[in-house]
């Protein structure tokens, strides 16, 4: 077993044992803690697809994360408003179930990633980070001046949606379904960088004259790619609405595109628990800091700046060394 | 005295080590050939005078400590490098290419388009528009503008033309003889080695194997190291 | 609406345009030129303010509060240079986001624990305040004249230098291949600390001459960041022209869309809705317009590489 | 024991308004003396989704009985509801949501401060006053700036030149000033708060349209006035407290506040200042653990409000007198004066359609 | 005589003023090393980037296995047989050896679209990979990243990558160039033996390995041909001599 792979157990196994530690001291906020950072550690997760193999640098992930988000809200706020969600030659009504809502979040992310990609993918480089970002801050102002679902304020669901066979409101049991679709995510992921898909989109980042000169197109590459990024993002902020029971256009944000980012960062570039161990110190320190000081963001700032400086290749990095990408 | 030497120098990349231990001298006004098959290190051997990669063990340029010094302060004391690969600065010009780090001396931009008429024509394209050839000329024609006491060329005729490595290797042969440049070369023709060159130095794994003169080197010697 | 009112918006939308410009100045530089994703600009952008608005508190003089705003900030800018930027360079462009990020944290908090959390008092001198009459009727303030005179003369003075002296060339030569600019004798680091102070003055001159108009407060940077990042995206990175023209079509179709757009839908909507989402479509007015360059011209305007 | 988390933004670009109400809260309960109410400060950044973790935290961690201190509106929006619903107190400092007025009230959430509508309202009502016949109308792009000009609009009698929606956070504002200019507005209404309304009042005073201005006392609030400076003076607003109305609570707190902290109180200090003495005044006659009770005793409201009297409406949002200030410069500090009443014993537009 | 497997047809480009490439006609036949030779700047790279699709030309055609390919992209081009290497190493350089041409392979056997499947297992691939290592003497070094191996050991991957796709013809941009003498000698007995697959269109300063491999030699010279021919013809051709060889051999 390589280093990598004890660090990426250790932190799997802090996964299972906090929460469940949390749950026999009975302190449940511990729990809601952790399925944040499960849940932000799942929309990392879904940038890292694109970011770490693809290299593609996207600073509008937020807008992913605020269609799941919304995917979740619109549904939910007509289903418990008992108002249909389009009239027409037939009716959509809104609905409550995890599982149909999850669809929706994932479809809407790929299909948002799959229209800004096509016309984003012209661009590479810091021109991609910016036009991706504007893209993010599109949806943002939009959905601020928007007054149909509460514009800045927001929409509130009062009760948390259901999952067959699972009472969501007990915190371990969210948890549990967060924590199981990220470990399907991450299993996706790690497979994936070793598919041959995976290996030719790590190629097209780096040489993609080269990639077509063996016969096939980049573009399309990253485009599946930022798809399959686009879809899980999304799928991570219907969640992320469910634990809040509360969206709002701060999702569509570009500081939020920025700290999924700065979850992979920290975490570790390229590495596959980089996003997860990123996200975790974000939401601990977020959670110790908090109280000790009016100034505490200080704080949080010298930290991630120590890591950045001394901690070559991020949280993981630190632990595991060098990063190795092939076998 | 020798103006560079290398004695006894290592140096890694990471974790993985290059060289060994290199001996090298080069006197003032002579022109040392570098040889060895590809991936001994000569190109690292380079690097470490250059203080582009870390390196231990004796380096010396004209009584200075190299060790001690930036990659620049070397450059100022008089080392002129032309890089394997030349980068040139992709979005400059060729003028720009040439004025950027130009220092007081014999060789300015009309003395090098003299030398490279190719790269009058061209003045005003960038770099990275040129041919591969062009972008040679303009590498050399780079480390000239800095007027150095010794000249590095890290595999300066790959990609010419025979015309232009002719006049290359005339060019070397005066810069040698007329202006009093010591000269490193590292280049896959032996042949011209052999007509510019004064002395040898081979390297394998990283190690300096064999030091002699021009005339010494004998078709065993290259049989050996060198697969010729 | 008259002709009057329709000039006067343009001259807004093109001042806009130079505050814009004024604030990218100083990105374009560190960004285009040294290849250095700096997020932190915009807070060099607040120190700088924040240092004017110290300064003329205790001199009363404005010139003095410039040059106050100019040297914090260069000062602060070198500082990070040389402790935390300069050990980037070789890194991956993230790390740097990353580092820049905290960085932002770090300022706006110490900002905040030295001023405190209210905005502070920056006002342009009297000599300056007031409206002027223009050719046409057209009334003007006195101010943002200056500003437009002050804008192009960074802007001509920043080309000059970037492209003309040979430390500009030696600063894009660097951008291309530090490595090996260090290699011909250039003592890059040195260079990149200046640059960096020079671009961090800029902002800090920029966050002092809006400030005067704007509010001084903590945060005032980022919104001003995000947008400088647009316009020189828009212009092409690393070109200066770039970056004006960037500003002015930001400028104008930010100001002119604000004021059209419901307009334009009040043509064949009802006025409600029509306020509604032509409000809604000019606040996404310039990320439509940069999106819509870069599909066009996929390094902007005037950009020619990645 | 009364147990309270505050949730409040207390870093970044808000942070003083947080602070403020903070403070006041906090000398309050110095004032009161008592130990038995234990209170817990979290900063929400002023982002939702933070805000919301931290009332879950409070809750269940914490186990606080009763929650106070955000700010903004779409915070609020987010956290009240929830907490309401898991059976908790919450007593709000600040925003005043319509959604929590009307069809979304709670008899476990009571509003000590305002309806967003009401400081509106009140300067729609003394523009009617002042003679206004037409006002030019300017309000960010939001939920809140909308329900501003509805307020406005439901007491202002006379025409409308023009209502002018801006981005959110705008810094520039030339081209909304071109537009007053070329209106035949004879007065001008404006909510921007924080430090659009600052860069607003400096470049409308900067440019020469002369205008009178009224707005809500956001913009005119102790904590930015020093930075809008002269440029304020003058201009009338609308604020259910200033530091010179006169009764004995306020003159004690606007002095001790100073004392304590070294600085005038605001306006939001005073509603945090307030939101302690009704809950201090609740806890002296009811146990939290008794909700019906504890409940009954803060909808008496018998506490002193610095602002005079102060009762509660059936949507527990206040009914109170809400004055026209006007900014004034006294020894070199920029402040307010109240000039008038512009609406005595205000209670808000939403109130009918409570059903608790 | 046979039909030739690639042609170009009068193509022309300009660069602005500068004309790169004026109406070069030439073509590859089967089992054949076409040289193509000339100054620097001569418009080798134009002309070899037209013929793989990289660079559009302004006028005339490309014909490959009978098709006009001249609006195909470099892909359709690839994937219908054509094989190149880059004057400047184009490799994954994070990426190791083996990966590199695993990566041709599979391009060439279009099994990219698989997400769940690890490349490096599928071993028709991973075998027609290592014999392309082996036969340019590379197996050693598989496993070691791309980034930390040698600037020639680079350029004899370069030919590897191109190997594994079985082209119908190879296009090689100065393939020798910055291998020392063993390697040039080892690669110019490889490149003998790749003729009787596919044929190649050789660009190259190397005059040894031209004169020694080459069966017909194009001479480019300010982006016109000067001279086609054999390599006895072309040797002695004074214009060629004195625009390209100088007074070498
Ligand atoms: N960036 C690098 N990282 C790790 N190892 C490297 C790196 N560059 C070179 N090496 C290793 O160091 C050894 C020496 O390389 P070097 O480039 O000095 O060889 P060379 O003699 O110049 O060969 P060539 O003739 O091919 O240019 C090689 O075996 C190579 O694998
Ligand atoms: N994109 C471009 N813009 C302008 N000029 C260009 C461009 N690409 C190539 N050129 C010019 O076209 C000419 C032909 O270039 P090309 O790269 O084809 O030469 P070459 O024959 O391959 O030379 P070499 O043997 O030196 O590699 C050169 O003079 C070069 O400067
Ligand atoms: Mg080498
Ligand atoms: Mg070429």
């Amino acid at each position: 077993m390589s280093r990598e792979s004890i660090v990426n157990a250790a932190l799997f196994a802090l996964l299972i044992a906090v929460p469940l530690g949390a749950l026999a001291t009975d302190e449940p906020f511990i729990i809601t803690l952790a399925t944040r950072a499960v849940i932000l550690a799942l929309a990392a997760v879904g940038l890292n697809i694109a970011l770490g193999i693809g290299g593609l640098v996207s600073l509008g992930h937020a807008a992913y994360f605020g269609i799941g988000g919304y995917a979740m809200g619109i549904l939910a706020f007509h289903a418990q408003s008992y108002t249909p969600l389009f009239e027409g030659p037939f009716v959509i009504e809104g609905t409550k179930l995890m599982p149909i809502i999850w669809l929706v979040a994932i479809c809407g992310g790929a299909l948002a990633a799959f229209v800004i990609g096509l016309l984003s993918l012209r661009t590479t480089g810091v021109y991609f980070i910016m036009i991706t970002l504007a893209f993010g801050q599109m949806f943002y102002f939009f959905t601020i001046s928007w007054p149909a679902y509460g514009g800045e304020d927001g929409l509130s669901i009062y009760v948390r949606n259901s999952f067959p066979g699972l009472n969501t409101l007990v915190p371990i049991q969210f948890y549990a379904v967060c924590f199981v679709l990220l470990c399907a995510v991450l299993w996706f992921n790690a497979r994936l960088a070793r598919a041959p898909f995976g290996l030719a989109l790590n190629a097209a980042r780096q040489v993609p004259h080269r990639v077509e000169a063996i016969g096939l197109d980049p573009v399309r590459l990253k485009l599946v790619a930022l798809v399959i990024s686009g879809a899980v993002t999304g799928l991570a902020g219907a969640l992320f609405a469910d634990l809040n029971r509360f969206v709002s256009p701060t999702m569509f944000s570009w500081q939020m595109s920025g700290e999924l980012m700065v979850f992979i960062i920290l975490g570790g570039t390229g590495r596959l628990f980089g996003p997860v161990a990123g996200a975790m110190l974000f939401v601990l320190l977020e959670y110790l800091l908090g109280g000790i000081s009016d100034y505490w963001l200080a704080f949080l700032g010298a930290l991630l700046l120590l890591v950045v400086l001394y901690g070559r290749g991020g949280l993981v990095g630190i632990f595991a060394g060098k990063a190795r990408n092939h076998d | 005295m020798s103006l560079l030497s290398l004695s006894n120098v290592a140096a890694s990349y990471g974790a993985s080590q290059a060289l060994f231990s290199i001996e090298l001298q080069i006197g003032e006004g002579e022109c040392v050939a570098l040889m060895g098959r590809n991936g001994m290190g000569k190109t690292t051997t380079v690097k470490a005078i250059c203080r582009m990669i870390p390196a231990s063990g004796t380096l010396r340029f004209a009584g200075q400590d190299l060790t001690r010094l930036t990659s620049d302060q070397v450059a100022r004391l008089g080392i002129g490098l032309v890089p394997e690969g030349r980068r040139c600065f992709a979005d400059l010009t060729v003028s720009e290419n040439l004025i950027v780090s130009a220092r007081k001396g014999p060789w300015d931009i009309d003395r090098v388009t003299r030398l490279f008429p190719r790269l009058k024509e061209r003045q005003g394209q960038r770099a990275s528009s040129l041919s591969g050839g062009e972008q040679q000329m303009l590498a050399i024609g780079r480390a000239l503008m800095t007027n150095p006491r010794l000249l590095l060329l890290d595999e300066a005729t790959e990609g010419l033309a025979p015309v232009v490595r002719q006049e290359i290797w005339t060019a070397i042969d005066e810069l040698k003889s007329g202006a009093g440049l010591a000269i490193l070369v590292i280049d896959k023709s032996i042949q011209e080695l052999r007509k510019v060159c004064d002395r040898a130095t081979i390297i394998e794994r990283g190690r300096t194997v064999w030091t002699g003169t021009m005339p010494e080197l004998s078709r065993a010697h290259s049989e050996r190291h060198l697969g010729v | 609406m008259t002709t009057v009112l329709l000039v006067e918006q343009i001259l807004n939308g093109l001042q806009f345009g130079i505050m814009l410009f004024l604030m990218a100045a100083g990105l374009t530089l560190v960004f285009g030129v040294m290849g250095l994703i700096n997020l932190a600009h915009g807070s060099l952008y607040m120190i700088g303010a924040f240092a004017a608005a110290a300064v003329a508190a205790a001199t009363g003089s404005f010139v003095l509060a410039l040059a106050g705003a100019m040297a914090a900030a260069a000062m602060v800018g070198a500082l990070v240079e040389y402790t935390v930027i300069r050990r980037l360079y070789a890194r991956d462009h993230l790390d740097q986001v990353l580092a820049t990020f905290a960085l932002i944290l770090i300022f706006s908090e110490g900002t905040r624990w030295i001023f405190g959390s209210f905005p502070l008092f920056l006002d342009i001198p009297s000599a300056l305040a007031g409206p002027i009459t223009l050719p046409g009727g057209i009334e003007y303030p006195r101010y943002r004249l200056v500003l437009i005179v002050i804008g192009l003369a960074i802007a001509a003075g920043l080309a000059l230098f970037i492209s003309r002296t040979r430390v500009g060339i030696q600063i894009r030569a660097g951008e291309n291949d530090r490595e090996m600019i260090a290699a011909l004798g250039v003592d890059i680091s040195r260079l990149y600390t200046l640059v960096f102070a020079l671009g961090a003055a800029l902002a800090g001159l920029a966050g002092a001459l809006v400030g005067a108009i704007q509010s001084v407060q903590i945060g005032m940077g980022e919104p001003i960041l995000i947008l400088a990042f647009v316009v020189i995206v828009i212009g092409g990175i690393g070109s200066i022209r770039g970056a004006l023209v960037g500003s002015l079509l930001v400028g104008l179709t930010d100001t002119l869309g604000g004021i059209f757009l419901p307009e334009a839908f009040k043509l064949f909507m009802e006025p409600a809705a029509a306020t509604t989402v032509g409000s809604s479509l000019a606040s996404m007015a310039i990320y439509i317009l940069m999106a819509g360059v870069l599909i066009w011209r996929p390094t902007g305007l005037f950009g020619a590489r990645a | 024991e009364v147990k309270v988390g505050m949730i409040t933004t207390l870093s970044g670009g808000g942070a003083g308004l947080g602070i403020d109400v903070r403070d006041g809260f906090m000398l309050a309960v110095k004032q009161s003396g008592r130990d038995d109410i234990k209170v817990v400060i979290e900063d929400d950044q002023r982002k939702p989704d933070i805000a919301v973790q931290l009332a879950d935290k409070m809750i269940q961690s914490e186990k606080v009985d009763v929650l106070t201190g955000i700010i903004w509106s779409n915070l609020a929006m987010a956290v009240v509801p929830s907490v309401t619903a898991q059976g908790k107190f919450y007593l709000s400092p600040n925003a005043g949501p319509s959604a929590l007025a009307g069809k979304g009230c709670h008899d476990n959430y009571f509003n000590v401060a305002w309806q967003n509508d009401n400081l509106h309202e009140a300067a729609g009502a003394y523009a009617n006053s002042a003679g206004y016949k037409k006002s030019f109308l300017l309000a960010p792009n939001y939920p809140a700036g909308k329900d501003a000009l509805t307020g406005y609009k439901r007491f202002f009698e006379g025409e409308l030149a023009s209502e002018v929606y801006t981005e959110l956070g705008q810094t520039d504002y030339a081209s909304e000033i071109a537009q007053i200019r070329a209106s035949d507005a004879d007065s001008v209404f404006f909510f921007l708060p924080g430090g659009m309304g600052i860069s607003f009042l400096k470049q409308y005073a900067d440019s020469g349209v002369g205008l009178p201005v009224v707005g809500p006392a956001f913009s005119f609030d102790q904590g930015i006035l020093q930075a809008v400076g002269a440029a304020a003076l003058g201009v009338v607003n609308t604020s259910q407290w200033n530091k010179d109305i006169d009764n004995p609570a306020n003159a004690a707190f606007v002095e001790s506040f100073q004392a304590e902290y070294g600085r005038l109180p605001s306006l939001y200090a005073s509603q945090g200042f307030d939101t302690a003495n009704l809950l201090i005044s609740a806890v002296e006659s009811a146990d939290v653990s008794d909700a019906d009770a504890f409940r009954a005793a803060l909808e008496a409201a018998n506490f002193d409000s610095v602002r005079g009297d102060f009762a509660f409406g059936p949507n527990h949002h206040p009914i109170q007198t809400i004055y026209a200030r006007e900014v004034v410069e006294e020894n070199g500090v920029f402040t307010n004066k109240i000039i008038g009443v512009a609406l005595e014993n205000h209670s808000d537009a939403y109130a009918g359609e409570c059903k608790m | 005589m046979t039909e030739p497997v690639l042609s170009t047809h009068a193509l022309t480009k300009r660069f602005g003023a500068l004309v790169a490439n004026e109406a070069v006609s030439l073509d590859l036949r089967p089992g054949e090393v076409h040289a193509l030779i000339g100054p620097n700047g001569a418009g080798k790279s134009t002309l070899v980037g037209q013929i793989c699709g990289a660079i559009k030309p302004d006028e005339g055609r490309v014909q490959f296995l009978g098709r006009d390919v001249t609006e195909q992209s470099t892909r359709t081009r690839a994937r219908s047989g054509l094989g190149r290497t880059f004057q400047i190493s184009a490799l994954a350089m994070e990426d190791s050896v083996l990966q590199n041409v695993v990566l041709g392979a599979m391009g060439a056997a279009g099994t990219v679209w698989h997400f769940l499947r690890p490349a490096m297992k599928d071993l028709t691939i991973r075998q027609k990979a290592e014999q392309a290592l082996e036969r340019v003497g590379l197996s050693d070094l598989a496993s070691l990243r791309t980034g930390e191996i040698s600037h020639g050991q680079r350029r004899r991957l370069e030919v590897a990558v191109a190997l594994t796709l079985s082209p119908k013809a190879f296009v090689m941009d100065e393939p020798m160039a910055g291998l020392g003498a063993e390697g040039t000698r080892e690669l110019t007995a490889l490149l003998d033996e790749l003729r009787q697959e596919a044929p190649i269109l050789l660009v190259e300063h190397d005059m040894d390995v031209v004169f020694s491999l080459a069966d017909r030699i194009t001479v480019l010279n300010y982006g016109r041909v000067i001279a086609t021919g054999s390599t006895a013809e072309i040797r002695s051709d004074p214009e060629v001599r004195r625009a390209y060889l100088g007074e070498e051999s």
